[in-house]
């Protein structure tokens, strides 16, 4: 008897960064990532027990595992806060000295090497979409050694020939690590990019990127006329890992039951109607009793503001 | 009460033209919202907004004309897309941007607090942040001659800051998200609280939450209950997705979102009005927590 | 338990001669005093101690020969006087002293979380300090031009914390006193921490107080009831200063503090024997809280 | 009918300090100095009330006042502590800013100039006496605008002519604003002494230490030939307005009992029997019971280390 495992190239992508997670480790989670959350619950789960995962949402260390909410994601993470920090000293202090070992960005671009961009699409100074910004991108990838990148959707204009804009910094035009060292920068490059077709690294001469493996089903081809520039084929190239069963399991029923990850992957009204189809079960399952240390103390402020209100 | 509360309409008379006005919060977290209703309302020019991660805050600013400069590491909607009318103006370049990161803006207030005029780091080094802020050059460190990143100091004219509970005094609380909030209310000439409530110097102390504020640091405490409306106040309430649907569809263009403002903030005399307006407190029970 | 747990003789293992040693805790509070026998006990030699600000901690450490230099802004018994130990090897010359303040060990560790290799202060300038600190020295804002003094980033090899509670992998909490601890724990190379208690991570989780430090960045967790004595562990006990009356009468000469040590430390297998030496827990009645 | 108030070097010492902290103000205390934490709650018991301290015991911040303690001062902070810091962040962001407004420093040397010292009697390189170090002095005397000193025994081994070592920064050579803005200085200078004998502060021309007032039945000879330099003398010299009723019984009932800022004038074995006297009586008064909220927490924590002990 087989069973099949039914799951979509996020799940494979979040899989993916999940295995790269040690147990003990501390993951870094960004803005607006749901992918990254659950990559670092379901690590958790499996085979990285002791790790923990640095939310910006709450700016503070967790290391439970809770599902991903889109109304309570922020009531959830600070109720289940292992330790407090500020913003400032996430980013100052945290972020910097390269505590977090493991994160995953997604870039609008991504280049040969690895560089990427989150600022605008098209010019600078006169930009055909101006983008929200690079976050602290920029301030990880010129120092840590273990950057991942995922991209849901490979095509083209995400993997450029050239950037717009270089905000996160990859292997620059393929110095290799003295040359690194000779211009101060400390960390050592990214290492390896998921996107819903399959898995990239970068060469260890050339410091290009090359594929390393295909998602089950994906082709060779849809790669390459997916990418904008030359990626390196190896001669042997690996099918990815699919995701178990139990890995599907875990993500659909445990982290993810709304499939909020699936926002990633969408936009426009798809993704609108899937943030309201999602709002609405979760304020209804909410209706029933919900136990917290806070209910006086909203008893208190709700009294206040309905009489200061009306 | 007394002390240094204040009603909304005073508050904003310490925003002038042309400062560089600080807003606490994070993306669609605590955000000082009927604050910056007010200051529409008021019509204040030329602010530089400066805000960690802003959202529906500075694309609010952006788009009642009140901003000629965004500071800032990102300004988006989460996962609700592209902030609209922060995209329209800086495309347009009637809005600059001060391209800044996480890291930039965090040391930078730091540096400020710490009265350095600058500070050196190791990140940046070989991107193209470089290339578009002048005011941040490459240099030398004088003690390992190592290449290093020279970052200016950031000391804002004016913060706002929403809280939870404050004491009129200016002792102020909050849990959770506490962003670059301390040092904000530290580090600016003028610092003003909105608070979802004002309690007692005792109450204060039997709150739950931490003290983040202190009264030396601030200016003014303005009661604005659901005053982080359509963000979030952890613990009472969550953000309104279902009006910021509704405030995103509104920027889609210039005209519509005149509208918007109209129908919010110009035709609502205070926050009393504008919570009648979006369908009293009756309609919120949608992101009570 | 498990985990990172082990025992204290395998704990002072992590010490290698020679090491920049990090002593958390602050002058009578919370310091690692169980550590510090058992690694008296061991023979360590030729530690740079860095201390916040130190008093039995290092002046019991520079007493056994264990200490080259001493970095820190501040050794002394507070209100008790100066740290006879200290005093004695500091004046002949056998012990240097790398002359620190507050700030410069502060932005100092600072700046090695930032991957800073300096920093830029306006302190200390026209003082003497920078005549005895051939690693620091005075320069040029690269964006303002204002002078400024450039501090060295610090880094040590191995920093040791005493906690009140921690959960067998590392994570830990304390309360009131976090001196420099934090940091301590994040920029060393190795983490020791002893604790008063050592609890589930579930319990821990539940503690009143919060977590300062994580499992990330610790090396060993070590059990040590009582580990602070004669320093204070809030909200368990407080310093003993009947104790500290006996410790300073020993200090007054090298023969007496030799005793001292032999008493309290190498006739003291353990901490269980140490405990029993100063009366046993019954005898500790008086610093209880 | 009158009343005699009795008081000491130390209390109108005290009392000159409480009487420069303005209402709303941040006061900082550091290491092992009663005399300036019963200033500040007396401050906040007469015209005050709104003045805030940072303790360097606890790394905190309080509005509240408790009396003095050897013994329980940890716990007394901390448990009415209103806002908590860390050191290193007090250290780093809440001193260089000067959001602390006044604070008072004990110098073991002090010039004309209100240069101080606080590391070494002697000869830096071998010294007579190491004393324990400047803790924050160098940093918040190059900085800040309000900086007092207060020295509880006026003689010439502390009013010297020249300082063994420049740990505290005043008016160097005696350099005026302009002079000291070209240095890159940020503070204006100290502002005032205060000893068991007198009130000085510094001349606006030469910056040299002038008497302002002499404490009741002290003399100008008194002062005069307990210092070491010459002190400006002024044709006019006040009396320093004495202690009322008022500040003294809050200072012996209210706020010091125990008398633990007499520490501050005492050394040796009138010290240590002080100490020993305080902590006996501490130690007695604590033994009724003692309401706290870690009643719990201790019982636990008391069994694990009897069973772990014995």
């Amino acid at each position: 008897m087989t069973s099949t495992v039914q799951y979509s190239g996020i799940d494979m992508m979040c899989i993916c960064i999940s295995r790269e997670i040690k147990d003990g480790e501390l993951m870094g989670q960004g803005i607006s990532t749901p992918l990254v959350g659950a990559a670092y619950m379901l690590a958790k789960l499996t085979h990285a027990p002791n790790s923990v995962i640095s939310y910006t949402v709450g700016n503070l260390l967790s290391i439970d595992v809770f599902p991903l909410s889109l109304l309570y994601y922020e009531e959830n993470v600070i109720d289940q806060c292992l330790r407090h920090w500020t913003f400032t000293g996430v980013v100052s202090d945290l972020v910097p000295f390269g505590c977090i070992d493991v994160e995953a960005f997604r870039p609008a671009q991504i280049d040969m090497y690895g560089n990427t961009n989150n600022i605008v699409i098209g010019d600078y100074a006169k930009p055909k979409v101006r983008l929200p910004g690079c976050g602290g991108i920029c301030d990880a990838t010129s120092i840590w050694d273990r950057i991942y990148f995922y991209i849901p959707d490979h095509n083209r204009q995400v993997f450029v020939e050239k950037l717009d804009f270089r905000s996160g910094l990859g292997f620059m035009e393929g110095q290799d690590d003295q040359q690194r060292q000779a211009l101060g920068l400390l960390g050592k490059g990214p290492l390896k990019a998921f996107s819903n077709l399959g898995v990239m690294d970068f060469d260890e001469e050339t410091r290009r990127m090359r594929l390393v493996s295909l998602h089950p089903g994906v082709t060779l081809d849809d790669v390459k006329s997916n990418t904008g520039f030359e990626l390196i084929i190896p001669g042997r190239i690996e099918e990815t890992v699919p995701p178990t069963k139990q890995e599907i399991d875990l993500l659909n029923e445990t982290i993810d039951p709304y499939g909020i990850r699936m926002l990633e992957s969408l936009s426009g009204q798809k993704r609108n109607r899937l943030i309201r189809d999602i709002i609405e079960k979760e304020r209804n399952a909410r209706r029933k009793a919900h136990p917290s240390r806070h209910a006086e103390d909203r008893a208190r402020w709700l009294l206040s503001a309905k009489s200061l209100l009306s | 009460m007394a002390g240094k509360t204040m009603k909304m309409e005073e508050a904003v008379g310490l925003v002038n033209d042309g400062d560089m006005l600080a807003i606490g919060g994070y993306t669609l977290y605590r955000k000082p919202m009927a604050f910056i209703r007010e200051l529409i309302r008021k019509g204040v020019k030329n602010l530089t907004a400066l805000s960690f991660a802003g959202s529906v805050d500075v694309d609010m600013l952006i788009g009642s004309g009140a901003v000629a400069a965004v500071r800032s590491c990102y300004v988006g909607m989460e996962y609700l897309g592209l902030a609209p009318n922060h995209r329209r103006w800086v495309e347009s370049g009637a809005v600059r941007l001060i391209e800044e990161s996480e890291l930039t803006i965090g040391v930078g207030l730091k540096a400020a607090l710490q009265r350095a005029p600058s500070v050196l780091v190791k990140q940046l080094l070989e991107t193209d942040m470089l290339k578009v802020r002048s005011d941040i050059r490459i240099s030398t460190c004088p003690l390992t001659s190592q290449r290093v990143v020279a970052l200016p100091a950031i000391k804002p004219n004016v913060a706002v800051i929403h809280v939870t509970e404050a004491d009129p005094f200016g002792n102020a609380c909050f849990e959770g998200n506490i962003c670059a909030d301390r040092e904000l209310a530290m580090v600016s000439d003028r610092v003003i609280l909105t608070a979802e409530r004002i309690v007692s110097m005792g109450e204060l102390k039997q709150s739950p939450r931490p003290v983040h504020v202190c009264n030396f640091e601030v200016d003014a405490v303005v009661e604005a209950p659901l005053g982080a409306h359509p963000t979030s106040a952890y613990p009472y309430y969550t953000f309104d997705l279902w009006h910021l649907f509704d405030y995103l569809d509104a920027g889609k263009s210039s005209d519509e979102f005149r509208r918007y403002l109209d129908r919010h903030v110009f035709q609502c005399a205070d926050e009393k009005a504008y919570v009648k307006q979006i369908g009293g407190t009756a309609a919120l029970e949608r992101i009570l927590l």
